[in-house]
């Protein structure tokens, strides 16, 4: 939705996009004090265990958020990578019970995230149905096969090797957490810094263009799907080591955090914008205040309150200021507003 | 590469945490004791009742109890919880796990730091705590529904059981014991044809209860092992044409149920006081921290109004057996 | 959403004047146009023909009125939904409205039995229009997407319950009888409940057919820009569609706690999905402009009755969900495939036409 | 003027002027609509028609200038204002719901009413199909608009104006779908409307329609009015001279060049319901013009040769080869460039900075490794920038925030970096103002020179005469005319262009 640049000659750059940018410096900022304030003024925040508590906690929703940013930046959406997770680990689990050695079950669950994706994928990109009503349908049909798999069962009999190396910590860091930097470098790089990444831009904010231009849409948008649901089984390989018990009801209700990360992070629902930055502070930022108010014994359902007003306010601060500044009426393709 | 097998072969070994130190039978309690109680979730009347025994009873001994837990009962969440209680230093951890294991590293971690853990109402993996404070013996209460059914109906026809989630360690252990039961002699004319699942939802119980009553119009009875299911199952009979003739029992507390025993819909149910096993908890925990005790079998700590209790093996504390209502007695309790 | 929508078009055909009998191919798309809730009408069928046929039972009226029972509350979301998913919008937050409005009925009913039900219940319906009101106002007022506002307002709603509710349950013992007989009352056989939903179903269905406010909601759907050279008031309708929602979302709250008596903080988590759902099943367009609330309350009672068929059936109670899952992702493909064959048929039509 | 009826104008703008960011669309311009008037607008693409139009429904609010109703000064604020103020506009480009019925998209926001404030169907879909007998069309009123032909639409868009009685009628465009039978009932319909005191404007490329319904013509040029005149003292020939400022072969330097081996060969292309059996060859160095009415499927068959769309019958070679077919990359890796038609939904990505967008047509140029290099990117941006001038801040500004003709020069830049072998060019100069223009025809001559096979696409007829070596004629989707440019006069081509040539 290009704006009319409303400023005339003499303010010459795109306000929204500052706007954008300036928004991911909110982040930051907001993240810094949050973070200065729950040292000084929290009991047991600023010290290692704590941190590396932290950082662990946010493992999964950080990885997931990776390739969603991606998926969202391409004006798609995946609801159903938290059910993608809760199947890889009823795979891993009946597996794991059927006497597999892990070594080989793990990249199988790789396997089954992908092909999770590549279903999504293949029903958005090849029959050109709206990414949201797919993954409404598989985020149920995902789970569902995850309780027919494993069932009621919760297989805890894991190998300490496996399991002790998901909460082992260098110092503070997790080694979850250097998984998830290894992984987000290798996004970031890919999105801000290679021509698949200018790709996903481009179709994300102009379908059509992107097409006229040689971007080979619907395969981008394929394997992006897939990816995400590679990532969704990667995140259950650390949850279910982290809790040392893999059940088909794992990372149920994650989605919506996973969604509520990357929209907090300035990435625009409508595609085209947005920067993994700006996500992965987004990730920490809400694991910060979860942390943060939990530890200075706040209300559970204050953390509710917080993360909806957070995600609302990123997206109405930038907006309120486009509507003081409409001088025109709405153009019309100011109004569109897909779900 | 590492399998089932391998592991099952290395955790043989006894895993059992070396007590550190001694007990000391006649150590005081200590003064200002900081205890956590952490409930499958919060805003569950069932954990309010019971966490407010317990914070009652850390106020008896001069300590301070606090409630806290995540709004929805899954297992990453209350590891949250378990982190942010260690960083806080709490003397000990009173939790009812939602999943035995997934808390387990959490709280190998928290005991590490010096804190005491006692489980309460839905236990651990043994690793995972100290003590573990049974409301009652899974045997006894598996044994004594199916009784207490079989009474109500005649020792005959088709029975269906309305869990909470499949995956709780507490209804499902209760169920094998069920399933035992049932296969003595006595029981040979009673069928379970179904296990349900009502997810501790309100809802889903209730559908789940017309769900049973459609496909099995025969049905004689249904035990229901957890609050929310019986509450729900009652509510339905009670206004269907089956009321009086479906027998419903199983865990519900009074005041939920004191309506649809007076009605009919129930003749009789069980349940523990939640108040007194919060409140036993409350007593464990602050005798584990003062050092009182230290888990291990036979040893033995005074729980306040409610005497003496000795430790069992593995740990395990029984409160005592569940009462039995009906409408004879039901109006005797409030809670 | 490319010019693409507007229609393929065919060179201006000299020949148009000599006009080709338009309305065979008329007839095939409106009759293709009532085909997706004659599918579902024919799904529905099928499913009581199969289940009655393993299971008699089923058929009987007793399990017709559970059924009817347990569709009713989400098939009232789903008109709610509707509403709003026509203007090309969605609202998310409709299962944390169900809960705030069914613990702040209860509440009421429960501290304060003097207070007489009809007013408990229009207090419900008001409050449920005031959450609508917020999140119509950030969508059409702000222009925050809709699905961003609505997954805020979800938590945030969400929030204000658990924070009101304290963890406090309200149990059916607590509520008046009266109240409660509502929940389970049936008038000439059928469930009190049910008849609500079905009185709304016909008056929002009527408007939507027959007033001029709510065709506009489809032409805002259908093409934005179009409605606002139309002269249509598009914030103002699209803020209606969400007070709307909310307000019916209220009223499904205070069914709720009519029917299941006992009402806590967690009512409802999680029926979003269902509803919209409901609603996809139902032959509403995602992206707006088609659709009846017909279809979508079809989609409730559809997805309702599946349920109560795997039960019945005695289908393992795990594979239900993927079960669910399973069908709502055919109902949308079949959905899909069917219009892209009416597209090339009317391409062909209009080519051969041509020719 | 002469002969000023003595009452004040039903319409009329004063001295208004529009710009959007660096875009001037209209500049202190004057109109005056008089009942029982018919009065035409006339211009060049870009000229400001549509601005002015929309000024005049309410859709945009003039930035300067004032409105006057009756002679009364009055404010906008939305279409809905506009229409209550007694005017229907017909839009350039069609506005339907695709999902409601044809007599839904007439009477939209303001639907008959029976009682209980219901819709009264029936009453609607009596008065539709009225309308549409007063046009003589057949068309059914329930039919939904989906699938409608851009024709029918059109119609449908007339109806809709003519239904709401309006004391202006404003008409952009209107007969660009029609065939003449249709343009004939339009005519007597509107005729008669105007006998009745209605003021009517229209817009129209075609100068007889202009001269069989008008009365009085508005010029502009570039934002700018340029005159007013009544029609009966102008000859088509003042016209053109004033839409255009001065003589075309002025405009348009053609180098000589010869023609080598076939670059681009199309065979038998057909796309269903679109075009059919197109055939015809572009050799290296030609230019060749596809020229045809708006409609006649010219930029359909540009967009299936490059792959966007996939034909249904048909192949295209390249330089011998055969092309894989729905595959734009395919095409550049061939050679192909297309430069589209719009610029604005199918050129550019207005959110993306400027070098990005030019560097999107040619990302494996700008890498370095795995990544790209913003070095390679802003250097290759650059240089084109300088060799189209074009005027800019910064290159990692947003392409959105460029005047029109600027940002066509990036689409061309996006394109020409990659030095095709075949360049397509899809009105190239639409938007432009004139020295651009004559800039991009300079800029495609040279390529052709240099051996780069050219097909253009183009609605302006002097563009087309004056730059092609051969011109291809299409008229309802079919190829039927190849003029050599000794024979391409405007007379051969619009003849062709009508179906009445030689096939
Ligand atoms: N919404 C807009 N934003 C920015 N620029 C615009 C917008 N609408 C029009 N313009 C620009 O304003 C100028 C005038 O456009 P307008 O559509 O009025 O031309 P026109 O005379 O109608 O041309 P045509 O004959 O092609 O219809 C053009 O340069 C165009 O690019
Ligand atoms: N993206 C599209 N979606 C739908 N219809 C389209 C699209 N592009 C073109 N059309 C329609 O297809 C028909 C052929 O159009 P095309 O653009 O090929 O004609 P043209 O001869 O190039 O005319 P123009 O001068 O408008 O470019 C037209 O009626 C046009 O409106
Ligand atoms: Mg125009
Ligand atoms: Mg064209």
């Amino acid at each position: 939705m290009p704006r009319e640049a409303a400023g005339g000659a003499a303010a010459p750059r795109d306000p929204a996009g500052r706007l954008i940018r300036r928004w991911e410096g909110l982040i930051l900022v907001l993240l810094v004090t949050v973070t200065l304030w729950a040292s000084a003024g929290v009991d047991g925040f600023a010290n290692a265990s704590n941190v590396s508590f932290l950082l662990l906690d946010t493992t999964e929703i950080a990885l997931m958020a990776l390739t969603m940013t991606l998926v969202v930046v391409a004006a798609e959406i995946d609801l159903s990578v938290a059910s993608t997770l809760g199947l890889s680990c009823a795979v891993l689990g009946w597996l794991w019970n059927a006497g597999l050695a892990i070594e080989l079950i793990m990249p199988i669950c790789l396997l089954t995230g992908a092909l999770c994706g590549a279903v999504n994928g293949v029903l958005v990109t090849r029959l050109g149905l709206p990414s949201l009503a797919v993954t409404i349908g598989t985020f149920a049909l995902y789970r569902g096969l995850a309780y027919v798999i494993l069932g009621d069962q919760a297989v805890a009999d894991l190998p300490p090797a496996y399991t002790g190396l998901a909460t082992q910590t260098f110092g503070p860091v997790p080694l979850a957490t250097v998984l998830v930097a290894v992984l987000a470098a290798l996004a970031a790089t890919v999105l801000h810094a290679t021509g698949l990444g200018r790709s996903i831009f481009a179709l994300g904010a102009n379908e059509e263009a992107a097409h006229f231009a040689g971007v080979r849409v619907k395969r981008i948008k394929f394997w992006l799907f897939v990816a995400s649901g590679a990532c969704a089984a990667l995140a259950s390989l650390v949850y279910t080591f982290r809790y040392a018990s893999a059940r088909a009801d794992n990372g149920v209700g994650l989605e919506l955090a996973v969604v509520a990360a990357v929209l907090l992070g300035g990435v625009s629902i409508f595609g085209g914008r947005g920067t993994l930055p700006g996500v992965l502070m987004a990730v920490l930022l809400l694991g910060v205040v979860r942390n943060a108010l939990i530890l200075a014994d706040v209300a559970n359902e204050v953390l509710n309150f917080v993360t909806g007003l957070l995600l609302v306010a990123s997206v109405l601060a930038p907006n309120l200021g486009a509507i003081r500044r409409r001088r025109h009426l709405p153009t019309p393709s100011e109004g569109k507003s897909v779900p | 590469g590492t399998t089932r097998s391998d592991v099952t072969q290395q955790t043989s070994a006894p895993a059992a945490p070396a007590s550190s130190a001694a007990a000391d039978p006649n150590a005081p309690i200590k003064q200002g004791l900081k205890i956590a109680f952490l409930p499958k979730q919060v805003n569950n009347p069932y954990f309010t009742i019971a966490d407010e025994g317990g914070i009652a009873a850390l106020k008896e001994v001069g300590g301070e109890g606090k409630e806290v837990g995540p709004s929805e009962a899954s297992a990453s969440s209350q590891v949250s919880y378990i982190n942010t209680l260690t960083q806080q230093k709490q003397d000990a951890i009173v939790i009812s796990a939602n999943d035995p294991n997934a808390v387990v590293p959490a709280l190998k971690q928290a005991r590490a730091a010096g804190i005491k853990v006692v489980s309460y109402d839905s236990d651990t993996a043994p690793e995972g705590r100290d003590l573990f404070v049974n409301q009652a013996s899974a045997e006894d209460l598996g044994r004594t529904e199916v009784q207490l059914l079989a009474e109500q109906i005649g020792f005959k026809g088709k029975i269906a059981i309305l869990s909470a989630t499949p995956n709780a360690t507490n209804q499902n252990t209760w169920i094998e014991f069920m399933k035992d039961e049932l296969s003595k002699p006595e029981y040979k004319d009673m069928e379970l044809v179904k296990v349900a699942y009502g997810n501790d939802e309100d809802q889903k119980s209730f559908t789940e209860t017309q769900g049973l009553l459609r496909s099995y119009p025969d049905l004689a009875g249904i035990i229901s092992p957890t609050t929310v299911g019986i509450a729900a199952a009652a509510r339905y009979l009670s206004s269907s044409p089956h009321k009086g003739k479906v027998k419903l029992t199983g865990l519900g507390t009074p005041n939920q149920l004191r309506k649809f025993v007076k009605d009919g819909t129930i003749e009789g149910f069980e349940l523990w006081n939640p108040g007194d096993l919060g409140y036993l908890a409350g007593y464990a925990a602050a005798a584990l921290a003062s050092g009182q005790i230290t888990g291990a079998e036979g040893e033995k700590f005074k729980a306040g109004k409610l005497g003496e209790y000795t430790i069992g093996p593995k740990g395990e504390i029984l409160l005592g057996k569940p009462t039995v209502f009906t409408k004879d007695n039901i109006d005797d309790f409030d809670f | 959403m490319s010019g693409r929508e507007t229609g393929l078009a065919a060179p201006a055909a000299e020949s148009a004047a000599a006009p080709a009998p338009p309305p065979r191919g008329d007839r095939l798309v409106s009759r293709v146009a009532r085909v997706r809730e004659l599918g579902i009408v024919v799904a529905l069928v099928l499913l009581f023909a199969v289940t009655g046929a393993v299971n008699p039972g089923f058929l009987s009226p007793d399990s017709l009125r559970d059924i009817l029972l347990n569709s009713s509350i989400v098939a009232v979301l789903a008109i709610g939904q509707t509403l709003v998913v026509i203007t090309r919008n969605v609202d998310l937050s409709v299962s944390s409205v169900v809960g705030l409005s069914a613990f702040g009925g209860a509440l009421v009913l429960a501290d304060h039995p003097g207070v007489p039900a009809p007013l408990v219940i229009a207090g419900c319906v008001l409050l449920g229009a005031l959450c609508g009101a917020v999140n119509g106002l950030l969508v059409g007022v702000a222009a925050v997407p809709a699905l961003v506002a609505t997954l805020g307002t979800l938590y945030a709603f969400r929030g204000v319950d658990y924070a009101w509710a304290g963890g406090r349950q309200v149990n059916a013992a607590d509520m008046p009888e009266g109240f409660l007989a509502l929940g389970s009352a049936s008038v000439l056989g059928l469930p009190l409940l049910a008849l609500v939903a079905l009185a709304v179903l016909l008056a929002v269905g009527w408007a939507l057919r027959n007033l001029p406010p709510g065709r506009e909601l489809y032409a805002i759907g259908s093409n934005p820009e179009a409605a606002v050279l139309a002269g249509i008031r598009v914030r103002r309708r699209v803020v209606a569609a969400f007070v709307a929602s909310g307000a019916l979302a209220g009223l499904a709250g205070a069914m709720w706690a009519a029917r299941f008596g006992t009402v806590d903080a967690t009512v409802a988590t999680g029926k979003e999905l269902d509803v919209i759902a409901a609603v996809v099943v139902g032959g509403v367009a995602i992206f707006g402009g088609s659709g009846t609330v017909y279809g979508a309350v079809l989609g409730a009672v559809l997805l309702a009755s599946i349920s109560s068929a795997l039960a019945v059936l005695r289908v393992d109670a795990l594979a239900q969900t993927a079960i669910n899952g399973a069908l709502i992702i055919t109902a949308i493909v079949l959905d899909r495939v069917l219009a892209l064959r009416v597209a090339a048929a009317l391409r062909r039509r209009r080519y051969r036409d041509a020719a | 003027m002469p002969d000023r009826p003595p009452v004040p104008p039903v319409l009329a703008l004063h001295r208004v002027s529009k710009s959007f960011g660096a875009v001037r669309a209209l500049h202190e311009v004057s109109l005056e609509l008089f009942a029982g008037e018919a009065h035409a607008l006339a211009g060049e693409n870009g000229a400001g028609k549509s601005t002015l139009v929309k000024i005049l429904s309410g859709l945009h609010r003039p930035d300067a200038g004032r409105i006057l109703l009756d002679g009364e000064p009055a404010e906008f604020h939305g279409p809905a204002d506009a229409q209550r103020a007694g005017v229907a506009v017909i839009y350039q480009e069609p506005t339907l719901f695709p999902d409601l019925s044809v007599t839904e998209n007439i009477f939209m926001g303001r639907q008959p009413r029976a009682r209980f404030g219901r819709i009264d169907r029936p009453a609607a879909r009596r008065r539709a199909a009225a309308l549409f007998a007063g046009l003589g069309v057949q068309l059914d009123p329930d039919q939904p608009a989906r699938g409608l032909s851009i024709a029918d639409q059109q119609l449908v868009e007339i109806a809709k104006a003519l239904s709401r009685d309006a004391r202006v009628l404003i008409m952009d465009e209107p007969t660009a779908a029609l065939s003449g039978n249709e343009v004939a009932r339009l005519f007597g319909v509107v005729e008669a409307l105007r006998a009745r005191g209605c003021a009517v404007l229209f817009v129209s490329h075609r100068l007889e329609e202009i001269f069989e319904l008008c009365r009085r013509v508005t010029t502009l040029r570039d934002g700018a009015f340029v005159s007013g005149d009544l029609i009966a003292d102008m000859t088509p020939d003042d016209l053109v001279r004033r839409m255009v400022g001065r003589e075309p072969e002025a405009l348009f330097p053609k180098l000589d060049t010869v023609p080598g081996q076939v670059a681009l060969a199309v065979r038998r292309l057909t796309r269903e319901g679109v075009f059919t059996d197109v055939s015809f060859e572009v050799r290296a160095g030609e230019v060749v013009a596809l020229a045809g009415l708006v409609g006649a499927g010219r930029s359909e068959v540009a967009r299936a040769v490059f792959g966007v769309d996939r034909p249904d019958a048909g192949r295209v070679e390249v330089g011998g080869r055969r092309l894989r077919p729905a595959s734009p990359s395919a095409a550049m890796a061939a050679g192909l460039a297309l430069v589209p038609e719009d610029r604005r939904q199918q050129g550019l990505i207005m959110d993306l900075s400027i070098e990005r967008n030019i560097a999107l047509a040619g990302l494996p140029a700008v890498r370095r490794g795995p990544l790209i290099s913003r070095a390679a990117e802003r250097a290759r941006a650059h240089d084109w920038a300088v060799r189209l001038r074009l005027k800019f801040a910064r290159l990692a500004d947003p392409v959105g925030v460029l005047s029109g003709g600027n940002q066509q020069k990036v689409v061309l830049a996006k394109w020409l970096a990659r030095k095709p072998s075949v360049l397509i060019v899809d009105e190239p100069t639409r938007g432009i103002d004139v020295g651009t223009k004559a800039e991009v025809h300079r800029l495609l001559s040279e390529l052709a020179a240099g051996g780069v096979a050219v097909l253009m696409i183009s609605s302006e007829l002097p563009e087309v005469l004056g730059m092609a070596d051969r011109v291809l004629v299409m008229h309802e989707g079919r190829l039927v005319a190849d003029i050599p440019r000794a024979e391409a006069t405007e007379e051969s081509v619009m003849a062709a262009a009508t179906g009445r040539g030689a096939a």
